[in-house]
């Protein structure tokens, strides 16, 4: 056998002095970068193994390990680095599409972070959320021409989502994630009264009694989905793309199709999960429109239909075509979208940043006058509750979460997803690691994610004088923008700072 | 430094309203004297008032008062005013000299009957087609600015303090059954004649004090409903909401004043299933016109006046009867200085609104300006 | 009374129950590096960690209340206390191990302290003000303390 | 209601704890031959030993009869039981006590085989604490350099390693072919009289002490079934005990090896209840009524016996027979019917490394007995499979794995223990 010319990546840093060999990381690692020695008898380090997810770093009782970077310089190139090269021998090697799991981490702007928020100064005074009730419950969900259909307000209204804070998990399909991650989100968002997404791969059987406040997919595999599953859900989305991997399909392997897996999905046991790049049923934006009025037909009108699709160049049309086509919601899912496992070259290279299609689709739609018809939800690369505020500045209903929601969960951002071997128990069906997300836990720290920004977001709120969230929906006014030339302000319809 | 329109400026101010709900009409020296009493809430930089019932003798006529910065403008305007409507009259708006008055625009008044034709041409809307008249002259036009264009009503306002731009505009020689007024405190501003309050459409006008931290969101929504918030001010985006709620949609005014000041989601459940459900789905359906942050304004029509604090009431807003006269002001002084034995003097809560209607009238829409109709001719001599 | 539960749905098999048990029973009580790094044999658990492919979790005396160690206990020092716990009292004891056989579990355990034979057993940290040491340890809510027969 | 209990071992102060669980209020009256305040009786020989000072062999704290409210006739006899009346009669005290339930627990009496039945000064019997009192003040006198041990029992042995902790040459003479037979089969039998020779112990066996040499200083010489002669300058006797019956019960009690007693520890005699060596009940292992004179058996049942007397009514599943003997630094195990040989039972053994012997007793996919020499540390989890009736078929082939734990018991098992 050829050797490898794969370095490894990490440097495991075991400080001798604190080290009392008690073999916890060796029992934490799934990945075996620590093995107990029995002849040295003492905790050895296989540095080529480690994938940095800190899981050992996090339970040494004495704080003795820290990982490294694997520090090897190559000659310095600024064409050819060291990535480059090591991406370069690894294809070498396996012939293979480069894997990766969550978001775009590339050194893009990130336009969350040149956006500034006003506040209220003298003019008009600033609110105190602890003093003065401050309301951020959002409805998703169609809403009647109102030239058209004055009275609407006295009939039912077509079905809506009602959001006590407006953020929502993401779709995560179990298959991808574990039972216990899905359990914890589960509970978290009844507790929070808002909105998780099963993802595409059904929702199990232990978790029914949290439907009324799931999403469930129809995605282009159509797994675990039937008429029951959609009567059951409390919302459903109809997901054409996702911002990690756009016009990607996606691939759960057969080892990850365990028997729960296999029965919520409703495939074989241990049979690849592949889920197409397009619907076969959706061709074009009017089998779109057929697919939406089947799913609300088989729901006699009583659900939310969404529809998710990965921001890309012409999103704007995309987006008012879905408007038109009759969905409830649209869903942008910008390209630092997460994702369990997308081809590398395709997530680091393809789609659009979330803020630019939210600025772009928000105005598109009141241009035509149609924006308050649909909801509009964005997702990927929401970080805090000061992207969500600036999110609903700019535009949109409500916001998605999903790599946050699993950094609260645990998740170090090891990008390791797809291997299975998750050491937090997050992206894995291993019995002994989905063992580690405790769901009770997991709930209690979603729902203080959750509450911690919502009190972040009143504050903001009171302090821009605005104690109810619909009236920072589309409020560009309070938003400037630094460091963003001409062109970019222009397309997120704000001013510059100081204007 | 810009001016309205250009960019957003905040303010503080007075306002005062009082109608005879009887229609008899009185002269402007109590609503001067009214606002005058509060002038410490305003800073010189704009006063202005809104009469109904001042053009008896043009009672059928679009009475429009516009601003022109210069000559140039007017005659812009006048070609399209004289493709389009048949002037019943065209003049000066007589004023008085005063001293702390000064760069004022040429202020010129019509009263107008649109041609039928023009209103055929955009759908037969007369209301539509005023509106939209309006909007393109201040959006179009360099240097021109409609002030008012209801009928039987008119917007007289300017920079300087209310009562002197009362005394300047000789508003003790008019007599209205409904006056309003507005003193004006902006932090930032050129003192622009047509950024003064009030604001007009139709017959709508509106005095405001306060601030809207959703002015945008309103003025999105608003702009997808054919609205042009040229002015970017509150007071303009305001009216635009009322429009829009009463006068193209339909609601009425109690729903209105439920969709601008909005009940807490927490206070719905109390209202019984029907009409908290109504409310709830209003909430839903007009996320987007909540008015939100500090204001009381006066909101006033042809048939009435209603004046409405925003639902955590972040700015003060009195209200006083006495027989048939309604007042409402921004402090108590202001209605004591001008009705001494009031009947009963409350403080509304906020989001509750004060209505004020004429005796006969069961809504703020005036007749003139609801339905679709084509105007006949004007009656005036 | 209140009893530590494990519930092996959760049990990470870390075993950092038993190195603060190790810790908290030894010279050291307040530091696992000086316990471990100080004492002069290497500090020994009362709880233990059970694996299998299937499940693990930390397990402990369960204070029987019919308990068969104190039943066979010849001197006395095993003993229950006020607050139900069953105790070993280190000075009465004469290491004669028949508490090892009555335990129907297994966890009564001899350990070598230097050539000095002592038996060890789970005292539910009962000195301490807080919960036992192993439970407020635990890193995933495997092991908790809650009222006999209470569940999750 | 108020109690009398016969004894001050481990059966009555059970009794004691049995009855105060239920009832705090009833007066208790408790009657001891012996002076001493109650001391656990297996503790002699580590006294004997130096391991234990005379305050630590105390079986419960010093305000054990005033905590429990029990009053204590110490050094106290009873000459007799009169069911009719209720009473028992006191010497020397010379009174009657009536009692509305009585618990027998008098414990056992040291057999002394025939051939020792004599007066001689260097005979020591080793059973109770005034026997190693005693002992151990004839030790300090007489400088024995021989001390001659007659039983290769439990006792013998445990008084053999007294000796040898202080520093004395001991001969011990087993009458059995191997040690501990009561208990332990050949082979661990053989592995722990390779230890105790290493330690120094000399063993005969097989041969049983047929006559005694004796002289001024008493008995001197033994002379065993072979003719070999065994000096030695002191004797202690350990070769097993049997009841101890109270005196005469008018109406009698029903007896076999022991006191008949009921599920409930209650005689034959409504109302009188015994417990410990002196009686006789279930052994839940052999399934039969027979006596099982261990410690923890007597605790068991005083307890049940307080109880019931209390009036709680509790029923005992019966008692097993196990001990765990270190001897000389080696441990040793043995419970239920760790000698059973019969067609039906299959051993199942491993030996080593080392001075390692586990062996399980097994029939009908039960586990009925254990040896363990050694290493002892798991023997509690197949003693608890002994106790539960376990059926051990689905996890038959890992018995005696180094790794045998809950791991490979069922569900319901393991949802016990954590």
């Amino acid at each position: 056998m050829a050797i490898s010319l794969k370095l490894p990546e990490f440097l495991v840093v075991r400080d001798k002095e604190r080290c009392i060999e008690c073999q916890v990381c060796v029992n934490q690692c799934a990945n075996e970068a620590h093995i107990w020695d029995q002849d040295l008898e003492q905790v050895v380090s296989n540095d080529v193994a480690c994938v940095n997810c800190h899981r050992c770093v996090v339970y040494c009782p004495t704080r003795a390990l820290r990982i490294e970077e694997w520090k090897q310089d190559f000659k310095k190139n600024a064409n050819w680095d060291g990535i480059s090269i090591k991406q370069t021998y690894l294809q070498a090697e396996s012939g293979g599409t480069l894997l990766i799991g969550m978001g775009n981490d590339k050194a893009y702007p990130i336009y969350w972070d040149h956006l500034l928020l006003n506040a209220s100064q003298v003019t008009n005074p600033s609110i105190d959320p602890l003093r003065e009730p401050i309301e951020l419950r959002t409805y998703l969900g169609r809403k009647p021409d109102l030239l058209k259909n004055p009275s609407a307000f006295r009939e039912e209204l077509p079905p809506q989502l009602q959001l006590e804070v407006p953020v929502m998990f993401s779709a995560m399909s179990f298959g991808s994630v574990s039972l216990n991650t899905h359990r914890s989100l589960a509970a978290a968002a009844s507790e929070l009264g808002i909105y998780w997404n099963a993802g595409e791969g059904g929702l199990h059987e232990d978790l029914f009694s949290y439907s009324p406040k799931t999403i469930v997919q129809v995605a282009s595999g159509r797994f675990g989905i039937n008429a029951s599953m959609l009567k059951r859900a409390g919302g459903i989305e109809i997901k054409i793309g996702q911002g990690a991997k756009p016009g990607i399909g996606g691939h759960l392997p057969g080892e990850k199709v365990e028997e729960d897996v296999s029965r919520t999905r409703r495939i074989p046991y241990g049979s690849d999960a592949i889920s197409p790049a397009p619907h076969h049923d959706i061709y074009s934006i009017e089998d779109l429109r057929q697919l939406i009025y089947s799913l609300k037909e088989a729901t006699a009108y009583e659900r939310v239909v969404g529809v998710k699709v990965a921001a890309v160049h012409n999103i704007a049309a995309i987006a008012s075509g879905i408007a038109r086509a009759g969905a409830d919601i649209i869903v942008l899912d910008g390209f630092r979208g997460g994702t369990g496992a997308a081809p590398l070259r395709i997530r680091d290279n393809v789609g659009l940043p979330a803020e630019f299609a939210l600025a772009a689709v928000d105005q598109r739609l009141r241009e035509e006058g149609i924006r308050n018809e649909v909801s509009l939800v964005i997702a990927g690369g929401i970080r805090n509750s000061a992207d969500i505020i600036k999110a609903i500045a700019l535009g949109a209903d409500a916001i998605y979460i999903g790599t946050a929601a699993l950094i609260a969960l645990g998740c170090h951002m090891c990008q390791k997803c797809y291997t299975g071997k998750c050491n937090w128990g997050i992206a894995t069906q291993q019995p002994d690691l989905v063992r580690r997300v405790n769901p009770k836990i997991g709930r209690e720290r979603l729902v203080n994610l959750v509450r911690s920004w919502e009190h972040e977001m009143k504050e903001m709120l009171g302090g821009m004088g605005i104690n109810a969230i619909e009236s920072l929906r589309g409020n560009r006014l309070m938003l400037r923008g630094v460091g963003l030339n001409a062109k970019e302000l222009e397309i997120l319809g704000i001013k510059a700072a100081g204007e | 430094m810009l001016r309205e329109g250009k960019i957003r400026i905040p303010s503080g101010c007075a306002v005062s309203g009082i109608i005879n709900r009887k229609g008899q009409v009185f002269s402007g020296i109590d609503i001067v004297d009214s606002i005058a009493n509060m002038r410490e809430r305003s800073n010189g930089l704009g006063g202005g008032f809104a009469a109904y019932g001042i053009y008896p003798e043009y009672r059928d006529c679009y009475a429009m008062h516009i601003f022109y910065d210069d000559i140039k403008a007017k005659e812009d305007t006048d070609y399209y005013i004289n493709r389009n409507f048949e002037v019943n009259l065209s003049e000066r708006i007589p004023v008085r000299k005063v001293k702390v008055i000064e760069n004022q625009p040429i202020i010129w008044r019509y009263f107008l009957s649109p041609i039928p034709r023009r209103i055929e041409d955009v759908g037969g809307d007369e209301d539509e087609f005023m509106a939209q008249f309006v909007m393109q002259i201040n959006a179009m036009i360099e240097g021109a600015f409609v002030a008012s264009s209801g009928k039987n009503m008119g917007a007289f306002k300017g920079v300087g303090y209310p009562e002197d731009i009362g005394e300047f505009y000789r508003l003790d020689e008019y007599k209205a059954y409904l006056w309003t007024a507005h003193g004006r405190f902006p932090t930032n501003t050129p003192g622009w004649w047509g950024g003064a309050h009030p604001f007009t459409l139709l017959d709508w006008s509106v005095v405001h004090n306060g601030e809207i931290s959703s002015y945008d969101t309103n003025r999105r929504f608003v702009e997808m409903y054919d609205y042009k918030c040229t002015l970017q001010t509150d007071t303009e985006v305001i009216i635009y909401l009322f429009d829009l709620l009463l006068r193209k949609i339909g609601l009425s005014l109690e729903e209105a004043v439920s969709v601008v000041a909005a009940p807490f989601w927490e206070d719905l459940d109390d209202l019984g299933p029907l009409k908290s459900r109504q409310l709830r789905n209003l909430r839903i359906l007009y996320a987007s016109a909540l008015l939100n942050g500090p204001f009381s304004i006066i909101l006033a029509s042809g048939n009435g006046l209603m004046a409405l604090n925003d639902r955590i009431k972040l700015r003060p807003l009195v209200a006083a009867e006495k027989d048939e006269c309604l007042y409402v002001a921004s402090e108590e002084a202001a209605i004591r200085a001008v009705a001494k034995d009031l009947d009963r003097v409350w403080a509304p809560r906020g989001g509750e609104a004060v209505v004020g209607l004429l005796e006969g009238k069961s809504d703020l829409l005036s007749a003139s300006s609801s339905g679709r109709k084509i105007a006949g001719k004007c009656s005036g001599s | 009374m209140k009893k530590v539960v494990a519930i092996k749905e959760y049990c990470v098999a870390c075993g950092l129950c038993e190195v603060y048990c190790a810790t908290v029973h030894s010279r050291y009580p307040d530091s696992v590096l000086k316990a471990f790094k100080l004492s002069p044999q290497k500090p020994v658990s009362r709880v233990f960690l059970e694996k299998s492919e299937q499940w693990s979790g930390g397990i402990q005396c369960r204070h029987c209340k019919d308990a068969p160690c104190i039943a066979a206990c010849i001197t006395g020092a095993m003993y229950r206390n006020r607050d139900g716990i069953v105790l070993l009292d280190e000075e009465r004891c004469v290491q004669c191990s028949t508490c090892v056989i009555a335990c129907p579990y297994g966890l009564i355990k001899e350990s070598d302290m230097g050539g000095r034979k002592v038996l060890l057993k789970c005292d539910l940290c009962y000195q301490l003000a807080e919960s036992p040491t192993c439970v407020t340890y635990c890193p995933n809510e495997a092991l908790i303390w809650v009222e006999e027969g209470e569940t999750l | 209601m108020n109690y009398v209990i016969i004894g001050n071992s481990t059966a009555a102060i059970a009794g004691v704890e049995g009855i105060r669980e239920v009832d705090s209020q009833g007066e208790i009256v408790l009657i001891s031959r012996e002076t001493h305040h109650t001391y656990s009786k297996p503790l002699i020989s580590y006294y004997l030993a130096g391991k234990v000072s005379r305050e630590n062999m105390d079986y419960r704290p010093a305000d054990f009869y005033a905590r429990n409210r029990v009053k204590t006739y110490l050094g106290q006899e009873v000459t007799s039981i009169n069911p009719e009346t209720k009473t028992v009669h006191l010497e020397p005290e010379d009174v009657d006590l009536s009692y509305e339930r009585l618990l027998i627990a008098t414990g056992g009496s040291p057999i002394v085989p025939p051939v020792f039945r004599g007066d001689y000064l260097n005979l020591h019997q080793f059973y109770c604490l005034d026997d190693v009192l005693n002992l151990s003040r004839s030790l300090e006198e007489e400088r024995p350099r021989k001390i001659a041990i007659i039983g290769g029992g439990l006792i013998g042995l445990k008084a053999a390693e007294s000796m040898v902790l202080r520093k004395q040459h001991v001969i011990v003479i087993e009458a059995g072919p191997y040690l501990l037979g009561s208990i332990m089969d050949r082979e661990g039998a053989a592995l722990v009289h390779e230890h105790l020779v290493e330690q120094g112990i000399e063993f005969y066996f097989s041969r049983p002490v047929i006559q005694l040499e004796t002289g001024a200083r008493g008995i001197e010489g033994l002379i065993l079934e072979d003719h070999t002669v065994v000096a030695c300058d002191m004797v202690l006797l350990a070769a097993g005990v049997r009841a101890a019956y109270p005196p005469t019960v008018a109406g009698g009690l029903k007896t076999d090896l022991g006191i008949l007693v009921d599920n409930y520890m209650q005689t034959s005699i409504p109302g009188i209840f015994a417990a410990g060596d002196v009686a006789q009940g279930f052994d839940m292992m052999a399934e039969v009524s027979r006596p099982v004179p261990i410690l923890s058996g007597a605790y068991r049942q005083g307890r049940i016996a307080g109880l019931n007397m209390a009036g709680q009514k509790k029923e005992s599943s019966g008692i097993m027979a196990f001990n765990s003997i270190p001897l000389l630094g080696l441990n040793i195990a043995t419970a239920g019917l760790s000698t059973e040989v019969g067609d039906d039972f299959t051993p199942l053994s491993k030996t080593g490394p080392g001075k390692i012997y586990q062996k399980l007793i097994l029939k009908e996919n039960r586990i009925h007995g254990l040896i363990f020499v050694g290493d002892i540390s798991r023997a509690g989890m197949y003693r608890g499979l002994m106790t539960k009736k376990a059926d051990i078929s689905s996890y038959r082939q890992h018995l005696l794995s180094s790794d045998f734990g809950l791991k490979y018991l069922p569900e319901e098992y393991i949802e016990e223990v954590l």
